[in-house]
């Protein structure tokens, strides 16, 4: 297939990546699903050996002679892993963990709607928010334009403004994170 | 020509117009709700775009977020599929004001279309008979007999508040009739405090027979023979056949000529379907025109040889239909049965959950249309078509074969699905013989109740 | 389908069933669906030994010799694990260690052929062998007729005969069990 | 008609032809090696029967096992499918004389087309032209201007003892051919210590162009339409088509004539396919001819609609070829892709083992006959073939693109296929535009050999 316009191409690009990381034709019971994810883990990876426990969950792999000897520990914390759903992804229980140690409070603020975001009420003015601000409820957080409306969207929780994941003018689709932050 | 489509649907009819869009060298969009991440036309699309969450209200049928998906992703035109915004007039237009094509008719013709009262008018105007009767409650017994004269007998008596067979009566006669009006008020007050009925063309052993069309922009109809989708379960249908196997080529012209008539009074583009009753006779009443592919288009695609989600787009390219002919002949006989993810012997209800096992049917003449893989969770959000199974052979009992040997091979493990009620169907005899009505699926559970009465009896 | 030739259908029906029975193709017994896929993950992966434990179920998998994935155990510890794998064949997979408990040591004769087998030399003739017979090695257990060559059956083991498992006249086909002996 | 037909086959044809016997409601016995017990044909099949181990000799090649398969399940008739038995024209008798009907033509002419010297002298008494010069070693340079003047220039010069390519000389002249049997001879000497050589014609950019026929046991003969297979690795066919797009319809006729008059002089029965050369001219030279149905039988199945199982099961029985012409034409166009579990990276090494999961592509203009599932175990004993992809439109381009989303749509985990080598064909420029020879895929590797060289030279 052609590329994608030159305009949007990153964003696109980035829409279609994320849908195509949460395919996955998955074949194995439920209950294994756990046990496949973490096999593309070790796959994906350098481990020889993986041990996991959680609630009512055990998993131990270990690589065979032909695998790479290397024997790394994989740290667990106690995050929430959903379980049981085939829905896949290596996103939900891989990149959670990883994004998210279990010390971390920080919160996804994503995306009502799909449409375009924009930082600021127009071009030439300063942006709602900046990384580090303090913000509070209620607050304005950017603007996403759907069928030439321009539609406020706010803060429902107050804290300090840790990562802004959306560049100006860039399209969003439902439930996409749009800013990290720490909540007080 | 396009260079981006979005599909706005879900399931089979999202991947076949992601298939029909790929052999034309179009990029596609899939939009789909957080319950269909993980589903198949989002993993087929070039691009995708979530709407919303499960409810189809948040996400297939949100038509500011379709509308925003289409222009963050610069998607040029907009395919509908079948139910959702199909036949939304309405949205129709938005896309229209968003300079986005709609891929389907123009609005208007969908919203006359849409309106019971003007489709059977433009019928009329077209010369094409309908089953309308008195078109609203009758004053007294002349008025009846005055109707039943235009319309012919038998006639059927209904009440205005009615359902479910209680207050209905048919008439042959002026006679009857007269008694029959009498009868019906009277039953009809009792049962729902209003004598109000009306009357309508009985249809004697009914057909459901219907005419496959497209229309392009430059005032060119071709139709594309009919299709029988007489075997029905509360109105839903489950096999569909082309061509029908009890019309006559006399018949066939007639309808045909219908068709184009009314397509032609409707000055129709896009692909639609025109929706007959066929009584025990022969004659055809118009009951309805769907402004959309239909689900059952593959048994057409099949015996014309045409790619009807391919002509959809060209035409509303702008392209000119490249049919030569106004009429065609159909080849050979195709079926398409739809599996649901239902339980036949509960009362049909949805079966939706994980599939843990899938296994396609294939060879001589089969075709598979789908969206569910091994691995796949139906959700439980949206209809049960799992599956459109589509069987080509030279005749009708060979289609029927086919059939029955690619329901044997298919594998839908971990959900109920209709394949066993399919199946006692195809092989029944009153199907193989092609005797039977739209009240065959009716006739079918009383046969088995009265079977189950009379073994107990023993 | 039509039902087979009356003649041969017992033997028919039981040729079919046995290679029914040999067929795996999505169907082991719900309880071992989990164990299945957990030998696909394996073998469609470098693993060599795969450890997995929730609520009620453990399962152990370890490579063999050969790199073929080999289920150890499985211990069930309580209930049974309701999986909604549908299916057939629980008989399968339960009838074969009902039949030879761990301390049989009772051998079963094979047919080396496809053909129809033959207890006795001649219709009117006493039988090679009869249930409880001692026999020896190189002593004829019974024909088999292929392409009209009456090929003579040899036990290549000596023992007792415990049961004969096709009758006079009957369709055999490779590999299938002729004779059950409990050998000296 | 037959009551059971048994199949002395395995894998995708065997698959196949149970499918063609259960829409024909012919019974079917599947025989299967201890290493196939798993298969999809044992399981499709209405009996089975083990033959014996894994390799061939043991199972799939063991004559006296499946006769007797056939006679303890009163098997009428065997359908051998291609490769193994089907060409063994002993086989064929001991059928006969057992009295099970071996659904092929008569052993004689298997026998006489399985032998490359009587083949040639069958074409040549049916005024076919042969690439056959010398027909042995020649003995000096006037006996080579001689067969050369007989079938013309240009012809190419061969070592007896040859192979590689090694003593091989072409020569365009009566002066270039006498140097040329020189120098021939002395490569040929010092290569091989053999100095022989003979003489064949010199096909120029070879197509491969078969036709696809059928006879009936009452002396008729209908041609269905040719095939090109020329994109072939090591002779092993990887895609093939029907129509062939570079033939006109002068030559098409030429060619249908020549098969026609051959397999009248064969008196032959069956399906059967003639393969042909064509040289850049358009000039056919024959080469063999296959007394079976073959792999790719189902693109002339599309392009003709009709079911070549079937007419063999239906001749077989004893009944007149229904086809009413003789000569067919082609509708729209067909393509089949052979999948191989081959690693195409690995110089094309087999690649058998588990299929952890397998989904098949579907929607329109596609066929799919595969013997493999989620689960299977590809067994290392036989031929690699896992499934076939047949792709079907209105022109070569349209069933291009469809093949190309088809390929795309194929998941064969678990292994390694053919697929990516495959989707770079079909992408080629040269293959899009048909321009190419029998030496495609060669030419393809020293190109990717070469840019390989080019890279790493910068």
């Amino acid at each position: 297939m052609a590329s994608p316009n030159s305009d949007k191409a990153p964003s696109e690009k980035s829409l279609k990546s994320k849908a195509k990381k949460k395919q996955s034709y998955v074949k194995v019971c439920p209950e294994l699903k756990m046990v496949q994810d973490a096999i593309l883990l070790m796959d994906s990876s350098e481990l020889y050996e993986l041990h996991f426990e959680q609630d009512h969950v055990k998993i131990y792999l270990r690589r065979g002679p032909n695998g790479i000897p290397m024997p790394v520990h994989m740290p667990l914390g106690g995050a929430n892993i959903p379980m049981a759903v085939p829905s896949a992804s290596a996103e939900n229980t891989v990149s959670a963990p990883e994004n998210k140690p279990p010390d971390d409070k920080t919160v996804k603020i994503e995306s009502p709607m799909v449409g375009t975001f924009y930082r600021s009420p127009s071009p030439d003015a300063k942006p709602f928010i900046n990384e580090g601000d303090e913000v509070q409820v209620g607050q304005i957080l950017g603007i996403i334009e759907a069928m030439k409306l321009m539609n406020e969207i706010k803060f429902e929780i107050a804290g300090r403004v840790v990562k802004i994941l959306v560049p100006n003018g860039h399209p969003v689709e439902f439930g996409q994170p749009l800013v990290i932050i720490d909540p007080k | 020509m396009f260079n981006k489509v979005l599909i706005a649907n879900r399931g089979e009819i999202a991947v076949r117009v992601i298939r029909a869009c790929k052999d034309l060298r179009i990029k596609t969009v899939a939009v789909y709700s957080t319950a269909d991440a993980n589903a198949l036309h989002v993993h087929l699309a070039d691009e995708s775009v979530c709407l919303g969450k499960g409810p189809s209200k948040e996400s297939y049928l949100n038509i500011p977020a379709i509308i925003s998906a289409a222009e963050i992703t610069d998607a040029e035109a907009i395919h509908p599929g079948y139910g959702f915004l199909s036949e939304n007039s309405h949205f129709a237009e938005v896309c229209q004001s968003c300079r986005i094509k709609f891929i389907g008719p123009q609005p208007e013709v969908m919203r006359m279309m849409g309106d019971k009262v003007q489709a059977i008018r433009l019928a009329q105007r077209a010369k094409v008979p309908t089953n309308a009767g008195s078109n609203g409650p009758i004053e007294n017994e002349k008025h009846a007999v005055e109707v039943a004269k235009k319309i012919g007998y038998p006639v059927i008596i209904k009440a205005s508040a009615g359902g479910g067979g209680r207050g209905m009566r048919i008439a042959h006669t002026n006679i009857s009739l007269t008694q029959a009006v009498q009868a019906a008020r009277t039953e009809a007050e009792a049962a729902f405090g209003n004598p109000e009925v009306y009357i309508e063309k009985y249809v004697e052993e009914p057909r459901h027979v219907e005419v496959q069309l497209l229309g392009d922009e430059h005032g060119n109809i071709v139709i594309l023979g009919e299709r029988d989708c007489s075997i029905q379960r509360l109105h839903q249908k489950l096999i569909e056949e082309s061509p029908c196997s009890i019309l006559s080529s006399k018949h066939r012209k007639i309808l045909e000529r219908y068709a184009y008539k009314l397509a032609k009074e409707a000055n129709y583009t896009s692909a639609g379907t025109i929706e007959f009753l066929m009584d025990k006779n022969g004659n055809f009443y118009f009951m309805e025109m769907n402004t959309r592919i239909q689900v059952e288009h593959p048994v057409t695609e099949i015996t014309m040889d045409i790619d009807l989600v391919r002509e959809q787009i060209l035409i509303a390219s702008g392209a000119k239909l490249s049919l030569s002919k106004r009429v065609f002949n159909p080849r050979g006989h195709a079926l398409e049965c739809r599996i649901n993810a239902e339980d036949p012997e509960n009362s049909f209800r949805p079966s939706p959950g994980l599939i843990v096992n899938y296994h396609a049917p294939g060879g001589t003449g089969i075709r598979v249309d789908t969206h569910i893989y091994t691995g796949y969770r139906v959700p439980p959000y949206y209809d049960s078509l799992l599956m459109k199974l589509i069987a080509y052979g030279h005749t009708r009992d060979e289609a029927i074969r086919r059939m029955l040997r690619a329901l044997d091979e298919t594998v839908i493990d971990g959900i109920r699905t209709t394949i066993p009620f399919l199946k006692n169907i195809l092989r029944s005899e009153s199907f193989q013989k092609g005797h039977y009505s739209t009240r065959f699926i009716e006739k079918y559970f009383q046969a088995q109740k009265n079977h189950a009465v009379s073994s107990e009896s023993k």
